[in-house]
C-alpha cells in the first residue's frame, strides 16, 4: 500500500495537506533563519512540493529515501514529525539528530529516511547500498534517492547507477531539475536538453515528467517502483520543476529575472492542486482554507516546540562519534571540560 | 621580488577576503595562463564572495563557473596544468576534496615524480577549512593535515591578510601544486598588507608575529589571532612568542628550533582534528631537531577528534580558542 | 570472547594472506549479513589472491565482483551498512581510495555523528599498502596515516598472521567503520595464529612482541618482522623492545608509555611518508604522556616524503628496512 | 596533416609497422616480465594494436593523448621511441622517466604523450584538461583520452565528460573495449550493449567501430577531430577489440573459454590489414617479411639498449618530487644517506 494513495479522495487530501505542510513549514523556516534564529543555512523547498509529495506517496511505508541539502520537503513528504524538524533546525536535543545535524542532515533511519545530506550527489550510492541490502536480504521494499539537476554533472552519481543497472538493484533515481545548481542554471552544467538523457548511458528507463503537477511525478514513481520490485532494476526520473526562493536564504538571485520567476509561480504546484480538486467538486473553498490554517497551526505548534527546546549540553558533542568507547574522545573530552587537567608528561 | 618582512614597505588595510580577491586580480592581470575555476566563483561571485566581481574584469573565460563535479574539475585543472595552463581551482568547502582526491592524490601530486621530472604542475587549489558558522559536519572540516601528509603537495594556511597575499601569489607563480587553505571565520579580518604587486611570502617559511622569551605557541589560520590576544592578556605576566606557521608543507622546522631555544616550551594550536593532526608534525619536528632545548611536555590545542556538530553551543565546544590556548599556556609555565 | 594473548590456545601455523582469507570464511559462515564486495575478488579470487576461493564455497552473491567504480560501490557498502548489512569492502590498492574518499570522509565516518548516534555504520575496507613489489607510484602507497586522522574512522594494520586474524574479526564484528591496511610484502609471511573462531584482538592495543629494556622499537607491518630481527641482531649489545602497534586508531597510549617509562628511548618505524605521518602522532603521545621518561630524541624511519619510484634500486632506496632502524637505534642508545 | 596518412600507400604501410612494432615490443615484453627481468607489472596490447595505431595515425603530432595502464601500444602508435621504453621497462635512468615511472607512467609530455594511467579512469579528466588548454589557447590541436571498457564505470569519466561536452572542449574518448576488465566480463561490469551509449548522457556523438579494423577506427576519429577542431565539442568512440593475452602476464585467465580467444586470434588485426595491402598489390609477402625483420631488429636493439643501460643511482629517488628544492626531502635523504647522521636534538 502507498504511503498515500492519490487515487482516493482522502489521498488526495493527505498528499494537500502535506505539500502545504512543507511550504508552511519552509517559509517559517526561511523567516526565522532571516531573523538570525537559526544557524547556518537553510534551502527551502518552496516551489517544488510536487516532487517530493508526488514521490514519497507512491513509496510504502518501510521504502527507504535519501535526500538532499534540501531535505525539508523530502522529510515531510515521508512522514516525519515536522516538531522535532524544527528543533533539528534550531540545534535542539530533541531535534531528529540531537542538534548535531541541522538543517542539512535531518535523518530518520527508522522511518527509512536517510538522511538530508551537504555532499551534492551523495545519496544515490547510498540509496543503492541500500538496495542491495534489500535486495540480498529479499526484502519488499524499494529505495529512492532525490538529487540535483546539478548532481548529475557528479560522478559519483554515474557510478552509482552504473552499479545499480548492472546488478538490477530496487533504486529510482530522481532528479529534481530546478533549473539551477546554486547560481548556475541547468544549461550551464549539462550539454542535454532533458536530464533523463542520463538513462540512457545504463540502459535503464528514462523519464522526464512535470514536476510542478504531484499526479504525474506520482506516476512515474509508481511504475518506477514496480520495477524496481520485480527486480528489473532502477528507473531515472527527472521532474521538471522551479524553486521560488534562492538557493538559500539570503541569496540575492542575480542568475535569474523576475519574470521567469514569476512564470513558474503561476504554476505553484499547490495551488494548481488544490484547485484541480476544488474544480473536480473533491474540496470546497472553506476546507482547502480550513486546511490550510490547521496546517498553520502544526508548523507554528513545531516552531513553539523548537523555540522551547532545550539546548544540548556542551559536552553532548562527545557522544555518537563511535559505537566503541574511544579513548581519544574520553581523554581530549576530559582535558578541554577540565580546564587543562593536568601538564600530563608522566612523572617528574 | 620583495621579501618577506613588512617593514618600512607601503601597506593598506585590508581584510583576508580582500586581500585574497586582489592577488587574484593582480595575478590575472600579470599572466595570461592564470585562470580561475570553480562552482558559482562567476555569476555569483563565490558563495562565500571571495571571487566577488573578477568575472566582470576577466570575463567568463578566465572565471570559469564550472559544473558540480569536482573529480572532473579538479582532473581538468590537473591536466591543463601540465599542458601549459596555471589553473586556479576553487573548491568551494574542503570536505568536497573527497570528490577530487584520486585526481589530486594519483595525478596532480605524483605526475612530476613519475614522469622523472619532465612535467611542471602550476596548479593552485583554494579551499575553505573551519567550523563556527553552524554549517555542520559537511561543510566545517579542516582537512590540511592530510593534504600536508600527502608527498607531492605543497599547503599553506594563512592567518593575516599579508600572509594571504604573500602566500597566494606564491602558490600561484610556483610550479607545483599548491593548496590554499583559507578559514571562513577570518574572511573579515583586517590588517596591513604590503600594496608591492610582488610582494611574496616564501613557501614553507613561518613567521613571529609576536616575540616572546616564556612560551612559544605555534598557531595556524583563526588561532593566529586569537593567540595574539591571548599573549595581550598575559603581557606582564607570561612572555609568549607567537608564530604564524603559515606554510604546512614545507614546514619551518629553523624559525620553531630557534624559538624553541629561546623559550623550551610550546603549544600547537591548530583547528585540525588533534590525531595525527598538523600539531603532531611540529612536534615530532620540536622532538627531532630541539629536544635538548625543552622544558616541559608539548601541548596540543585543536579539535577533539570530533566531526564540526551543528549546534552552536556544541561547536563552541569543540572548536579552539583562545582560552584553550590560555590553559595550556597556563598548564605548562 | 578470548583475550589477545596468545598464551597456552591452541594454535596453528599460517600465513597473513590464509588468516585473512580464513577469518573471512569464518566470519561469513558465523554471520548472515556479512558480504564481500570488490573488484575481482570472486572469480580471479583477488589480484593479490587473498579472497582465493571464498566464492566457490559463499557464491557471488556474497562475494560480489564489482564494476570498476570505487565512489559507487564504496558508497553502495555505506548505505548496505547504514540499513542492516555488514559489508566487507576490497579496494585493490590503497592509493584506489582516491577515488572513494567522498563516500569515506563525509558518508561513512560521519553519518553517526550528524544523525545524532542513530545509526550504525557496521563496514570494514580491507586494502593493500607499500612499495617492494615494482608497482610504482600509484600502486604502492601507504595511507594509513590520512585514514586515521580523519575523525569517525577507526583504523589497523597487522604485522603479524595472528593479528591479523584478531583485528580483521573484531573489524568485522564492530558496528564502526574499520579499515584494514594489509601490507602486500607481508601475505608469505607466516606465524602461528590462535585456531579459537572467536579470537579477538580489542581494536586499539598494541602488542609488545618482545621486550627489551635498552629502547623502544614501535614498529607497524612489514617493519614489525624487519624490528624483531634487529633486536636479535642487536642482542646482547642493545635489549630492544619491539612493539607491533597494531591499531593506527585509537592508539594505545598507555603500551606506549610504559614502555617508554622503562626504556627511555623511542624509535618509531611505519611505512608512511615521514612528514604528519604515524610517526609523529606517536611521537605526540609519548611528548604529552611520558615527556619525563624520554632520555632521547625521538628517531622516525620511513618513507623520506617521495612516492614510490619504479626502478627497485630506487624503491629500495626509500624503503625503511630494518638497516635504517638498526641506525635509528645506534643513533641514541 | 595527420601523422599517418591511412589514404596514402606509405602512410598504410607505415601503419602496418607501427602494429607489428607493438606486437614486437609488448611480445618481447612478456616473455622478459616473464623471465623476471622486468619488474612489476606489464599489460600487454597484443590484439588491440587495430585501436591505438588506428586513432594515433589520425592525430597531428602536436594533439594530446592520455592513455591507460596498458600504454605500451598508445607510447608507440603516438611515435615514441621504443628504446628508452623498454629502458623505462627496466627502470633504467635512460628510460623515458628516468626509471621512475615504469610500464604503468611512461610519459613523454614533449610529444603529447601524457602518460600511461596506473588509475582506471584518470585519463579523461587529464584530457579534458589539456582540452581545456588548448581552447583557451586557441590552438589547433585536440587531445584524445583512451579507456578500457571496465573504466567507463568510473564516476570521474563522466564528470569529465559532462565537463567536455558542456564546454565543447576538442577531446576524444575512445573506449577500448576488449570485453574484460581484469577477469570480469564488460556484462558485469555494464548493463549496456554499447558502451557508446554513454554519448547520449552527454548529447555527443557516440559511435561504435570494429576495433579489429585499423580503417574503421582510423575514420572514426579522423571525423570525431574534425568536430573537435570545428568547435563542437567530443566525441564518444568505441572500438571493440580483445587482448589476446591474460590482463596482466601471468593471469591464469580462468574467466574465459580458450575458443572465444580462438575466435578473436583469427580476427587479428595485424594480419588481416596486411593481407588486405597484400590482396590490393600494395604489399608483397616479401615485402611483408622483411618489414617484420626490421621490426624485430628494432625491439632487438630497444632490448639491448634497456639491458645494458644504467641503473639510477639510488640517490636519484629524491629528485623530481618538485620543481623548488624542498627542506624536508633533502634532510631525509641526507638523514638516510649519511646512515643516519647526527642524532640530532639539538645541543645537549
Ligand atoms: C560535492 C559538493 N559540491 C558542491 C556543493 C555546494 N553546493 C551546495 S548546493 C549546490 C547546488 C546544487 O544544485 P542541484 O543539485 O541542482 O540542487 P538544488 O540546490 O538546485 O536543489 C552546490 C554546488 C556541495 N554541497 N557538495
Ligand atoms: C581506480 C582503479 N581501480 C582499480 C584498478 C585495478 N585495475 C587495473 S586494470 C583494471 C581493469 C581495467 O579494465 P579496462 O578499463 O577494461 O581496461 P583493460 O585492462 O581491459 O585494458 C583494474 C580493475 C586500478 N588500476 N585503478
Ligand atoms: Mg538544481
Ligand atoms: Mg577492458
Amino acid at each position: 500500500m502507498p504511503t498515500i494513495d492519490l487515487e482516493t479522495e482522502t489521498g488526495r487530501k493527505e498528499a494537500l495537506r502535506r505539500m502545504l505542510t512543507i511550504r508552511q513549514f519552509d517559509t517559517t523556516a526561511g523567516e526565522r533563519f532571516a531573523d538570525g534564529e537559526i544557524p547556518g543555512f537553510v534551502h527551502l523547498y518552496i516551489g517544488e512540493e510536487a516532487v517530493g509529495v508526488g514521490a514519497c506517496s507512491a513509496l510504502e511505508d518501510d521504502d527507504y529515501i535519501t535526500s538532499t541539502h534540501r531535505g525539508h520537503g523530502h522529510c515531510i513528504a515521508k512522514g516525519l514529525d515536522p516538531k522535532p524538524m524544527m528543533a533539528e533546525l534550531y540545534g535542539k536535543r530533541e531535534g531528529y539528530c540531537n542538534g548535531k545535524g541541522g538543517s542539512m542532515h535531518i535523518a530518520d533511519v527508522d522511518a527509512g529516511m536517510l538522511g538530508a545530506n551537504g555532499i551534492v550527489g551523495a545519496g544515490p550510492p547510498l540509496g543503492t547500498g541500500a538496495a542491495l541490502t534489500i535486495d540480498r536480504k529479499g526484502e519488499d521494499r524499494v529505495a529512492l534517492s532525490f538529487l540535483g539537476d546539478g548532481a548529475v554533472a557528479q560522478g559519483q552519481v554515474h557510478s552509482a547507477a552504473n552499479l545499480a543497472a548492472t546488478w538490477d538493484l530496487p533504486v529510482i533515481f530522481l532528479v529534481e531539475n530546478n533549473h539551477y545548481g546554486e547560481g548556475t542554471p541547468v544549461e550551464e552544467q549539462h550539454n542535454v536538453e532533458n536530464l533523463s538523457a542520463t538513462a540512457g548511458a545504463y540502459n535503464v528507463p528514462g523519464i522526464t515528467v512535470d514536476g510542478m503537477d504531484i499526479t504525474a511525478v506520482n506516476e512515474a514513481v509508481t511504475e518506477a517502483r514496480e520495477r524496481a520490485r520485480a527486480g528489473d532494476g532502477p528507473t531515472f526520473i527527472e521532474a521538471e520543476t522551479y524553486r521560488f526562493h534562492g538557493h538559500f536564504e539570503g541569496d540575492e538571485e542575480l542568475y535569474r529575472e523576475d519574470d521567469e520567476v514569476e512564470r513558474w509561480e503561476a504554476r505553484d504546484p499547490i495551488e494548481t492542486f488544490a484547485q484541480r480538486l476544488i474544480d473536480r467538486g473533491e474540496l470546497t473553498n472553506e476546507e482547502y482554507e480550513a486546511l490550510q490554517s490547521e496546517v498553520e497551526t502544526t508548523i507554528e505548534e513545531a516552531l513553539e516546540y523548537a523555540q522551547s527546546a532545550e539546548e544540548p549540553a556542551p559536552e553532548e558533542a562527545y557522544d555518537d562519534m563511535f559505537a566503541a568507547e574511544v579513548p581519544e574522545i574520553t581523554e581530549f573530552a576530559r582535558r578541554v571540560r577540565a580546564d587543562g587537567g593536568d601538564p600530563d608528561g608522566g612523572e617528574r | 621580488m620583495a621579501s618577506a618582512g613588512l617593514e618600512a614597505e607601503a601597506t593598506e588595510t585590508m581584510t583576508v577576503r580582500e586581500a585574497i580577491r586582489e592577488t587574484l586580480r593582480e595575478e590575472m592581470a600579470r599572466d595570461e595562463d592564470v585562470f580561475l575555476m570553480g562552482e558559482d566563483i562567476a555569476t555569483m561571485g563565490g558563495v562565500l564572495d571571495v571571487t566577488g566581481d573578477l568575472h566582470e574584469q576577466f570575463g567568463k573565460d578566465r572565471v570559469r563557473d564550472t559544473p558540480i563535479g569536482e573529480s572532473g574539475f579538479m582532473g581538468a585543472a590537473t591536466g591543463a596544468a601540465a599542458t601549459g595552463s596555471r589553473p586556479v581551482v576553487e573548491i568551494m568547502f574542503s570536505d568536497f576534496l573527497g570528490v577530487a582526491m584520486e585526481q589530486v592524490m594519483n595525478q596532480m601530486a605524483k605526475m612530476r615524480y613519475m614522469f622523472g621530472g619532465k612535467t611542471e604542475m602550476p596548479v593552485t587549489v583554494r579551499t575553505t577549512e573551519g567550523g563556527g558558522m553552524g554549517a555542520a559536519s559537511q561543510h566545517s572540516g579542516t582537512v590540511h593535515s592530510w593534504i600536508a601528509h600527502f608527498p607531492g603537495l605543497m599547503a599553506v594556511a594563512p592567518g593575516t591578510p599579508a600572509a594571504a597575499k604573500g602566500l597566494l601569489k606564491s602558490a600561484i607563480r610556483s610550479d607545483d601544486p599548491v593548496f590554499f587553505f583559507e578559514n571562513k571565520m577570518i574572511y573579515e579580518q583586517s590588517g596591513e598588507v604590503p600594496v608591492d604587486e610582488d610582494f611574496t611570502i616564501p613557501l614553507g617559511e613561518a613567521h613571529v608575529e609576536r616575540e616572546g622569551s616564556d612560551v612559544t605557541v605555534i598557531a595556524t589560520q583563526r588561532l593566529v589571532g586569537e593567540s595574539l590576544s591571548v599573549a595581550d592578556e598575559l603581557e606582564g605576566d607570561t612572555d609568549v612568542e607567537v608564530i604564524d606557521l603559515r606554510s604546512l608543507y614545507p614546514l619551518d622546522t629553523d624559525t620553531i628550533v630557534e624559538s624553541l631555544e629561546k623559550t623550551g616550551r610550546l603549544v600547537v594550536a591548530d583547528e585540525s582534528p588533534l590525531s595525527y593532526g598538523t600539531h603532531a608534525e611540529v612536534v615530532a619536528r620540536a622532538v627531532e631537531n630541539a629536544f635538548y632545548s625543552l622544558d616541559a611536555p608539548i601541548q596540543r590545542v585543536g579539535v577533539p577528534d570530533t566531526h564540526m556538530p551543528f549546534s552552536p553551543s556544541l561547536e563552541r565546544e569543540v572548536l579552539p580558542d583562545g582560552a584553550e590556548v590560555r590553559d595550556a599556556i597556563e598548564r605548562i609555565v
